[in-house]
């Protein structure tokens, strides 16, 4: 198959779907005796990219596969045409999912023993509802607390294809250092380990 | 509230508060009463209070003048008190740590290298508010990502004209042959009703098929039936058959699709033990 | 505004519904500051509807405005994207099929006999359609009645080379025990997905 047949296959398939497309099912399009490989559809796709790139849409990667999306850039005129105004997030969501994200898996109680608030039952309620959150299980203690973590679309959702690309955590700094460090001008504060790293993702 | 009395600060009548507002607390913490509920909402729990007040006097979370902070917040929960706002718990557990890490400080440390004296009495807050104030800085790292739907949107286009493609369900033999047993079953119990006199054994049918084998080298599967019978003579006799390869004493051969079907003996062979 | 940012904006707006949009709708995008003539947007739309000759989507006018759709040629790959999941075959229809397989050529009325009950229409058109089985003539009674045999398509779906190794009966009774024991390790393996440090989310 000519490349550029393959790519508006691709193209095609890309915009019908309303959901991203993994690899996997972009390969299960073709027939055996179409015979398209793997490595030609990446190569197709980068080339998708390429043409798109400073356009009114563009192929994106995310945790779930690709997909073509209309670049943040555009958002002031398409939100015109949205019947809905896209809601914002409070804080407390906010900082509820980012626990759940860094630090997973996570209970209520942990959420509200960093936050030093209650956690209410709704701000979880509305993240199950956006499926950017559930629950992995529960924790082997009194009570069996719910475990939660972050989904695939959660991932989706924020652009990013696996739990590593969130932005780093800030590092904590030592009370014993305090001395010394402020003696040093303040030196090294963003220098130290991130979380990220430790909240494997399995993708 | 009890946590407060320990305090010099609750002595101090509101309005004297009110009157030193300007020149003791950061100035934006003096909010017209009517607001002060609206400003509690701004506020994410008593960390979030804390941290507010610490960068307020650009001050390093490590180097807080636990002395300071305490009073002002504790002058906060007042005024919210004094007006009668409901504040949460966690706000009046914090005036208590807060309180208590205060008095602490106070102590005079009479040896400075002894392990229990070792820890500061404001390294537990400390942690917390860094803790804390990471997460807080993750929410907002979050929320400045583009997120789906509010930044960035999914593209479609129309495919109205476009059919799913009709993908047929995959079915495994083990539950083909479930179906059938349960089918054999149930036709056993209506079998006994009115058949019974057949008496067509399959035993005997397979001794005759491998006799007759004996004979022909090749047989035509069709040749193994005799439709005289009926269809319970062709039943037995497809049974015995099925039955005769399962014991390898017979081989089916089918050389095309759909083509005739041949049987032939194997070569060392027993015969079956007749009935 | 430059024609290539207009051009994308429209882009951006047509591609972030699938909804056509009408002319008016275009020009609504726009403050009145930047001043978007209705001339203006159709040139746009004009480029773009030759920009996309011959790719994976196309720019069309219809009736209520202008909308992206995948062009017909690449319905064959698009239709197996949207493919439903399948749903199960019913017992009725197992039941029917195996009979064929075990007892070919039968009739209808032969099947009906032994099940107990009348077979319908639909379960032989469904497994004629499937290509399972196929009149392969008449039994020669009053009626005529279609003697049903199975294919080899049939054959190649439940991976057999030959009928004849279709599993004896008397070997039916073995297979339910073997069932009963496949469904206790079933319910083994489930209860061991629901593991705590599996962190991320497949839909």
């Amino acid at each position: 198959m000519q490349e550029a047949r393959l790519c508006a296959i691709l193209e095609a398939a890309l915009f019908a779907q309303a959901k991203p497309l993994a690899l996997e099912q972009m390969q299960e399009l073709f027939s055996i005796d179409e015979n398209i490989s793997r490595d030609s559809i990446e190569a197709a796709l980068r080339q998708l990219q390429a043409f798109y790139q400073g356009r009114g849409v563009e192929l994106v990667r995310i945790a779930s596969g690709y997909r073509f999306q209309v670049p943040f850039s555009y958002a002031p005129w398409v939100s015109r045409l949205m019947e809905e105004k896209p809601q914002r997030y409070s804080r407390a969501l906010l900082e509820t999912l980012a626990l759940i994200a860094y630090r997973q898996p996570v209970t209520r109680g942990d959420i509200e023993e960093i936050r030093g608030v209650a956690v209410s039952t709704q701000i979880l309620r509305t993240l199950m509802e956006r499926d950017w959150i559930r629950v992995a299980g529960h924790r082997d203690v009194p009570g069996r607390p719910a475990l939660y973590v972050t989904t695939r679309q959660f991932l989706d959702s924020f652009q990013l294809t696996r739990l590593a690309d969130l932005p780093p955590l800030s590092a904590l700094r030592d009370l014993e250092q305090i001395n010394a460090e402020l003696e040093l001008l303040d030196v090294g504060q963003e220098t130290k380990t991130n979380d990220v790293d430790e909240v494997n993702d399995d993708e | 509230m009890q946590n407060m009395s320990s305090t010099p600060q609750t002595e101090m009548p509101f309005a004297l508060v009110h009157g030193r507002a300007m020149t003791e607390l950061p100035e934006d913490l003096y909010i017209p009463p009517d607001a002060l509920e609206v400003f509690l909402e701004a506020f994410e729990g008593p960390l979030d209070l804390l941290l507010y007040l610490i960068r307020r006097q650009n001050l390093d979370i490590l180097d807080i003048p636990v002395a300071e902070i305490t009073r002002q917040y504790l002058s906060y929960m007042e005024m919210m008190q004094s007006l009668r706002i409901e504040l949460a718990a966690e706000y009046l557990v914090m005036a208590a740590v807060l309180s208590e890490i205060k008095s602490r400080c106070l102590l005079p440390r009479l040896h400075h290298d002894s392990a229990e004296e070792g820890e500061d009495p404001r390294a537990e807050l400390v942690r917390r508010l860094q803790e804390y104030e990471r997460y807080k800085q993750a929410a907002l790292d979050l929320d400045a990502l583009p997120v789906e739907g509010r930044d960035v949107f999914q593209a479609q286009v129309d495919v109205h004209d476009i059919h799913p493609a009709r993908r047929w369900p995959d079915v495994d033999l083990a539950e083909l042959l479930l179906a059938l047993q349960d089918v054999l079953r149930r036709s056993e119990l209506f079998e006994s009703h009115t058949i019974g006199a057949e008496g067509l054994s399959l035993r005997e049918r397979m001794a005759d098929i491998v006799q007759r084998l004996q004979e022909d080298v090749l047989l035509s599967f069709a040749a193994l039936f005799r439709l005289d019978e009926g269809r319970q003579g062709i039943v037995v006799s497809f049974m015995a058959i099925l039955e005769l390869v399962k014991e390898g004493l017979i081989d089916l051969l089918q050389a095309e699709p759909a083509g005739p079907i041949h049987v032939r003996r194997r070569q060392t062979q027993r015969l079956p033990v007749g009935e």
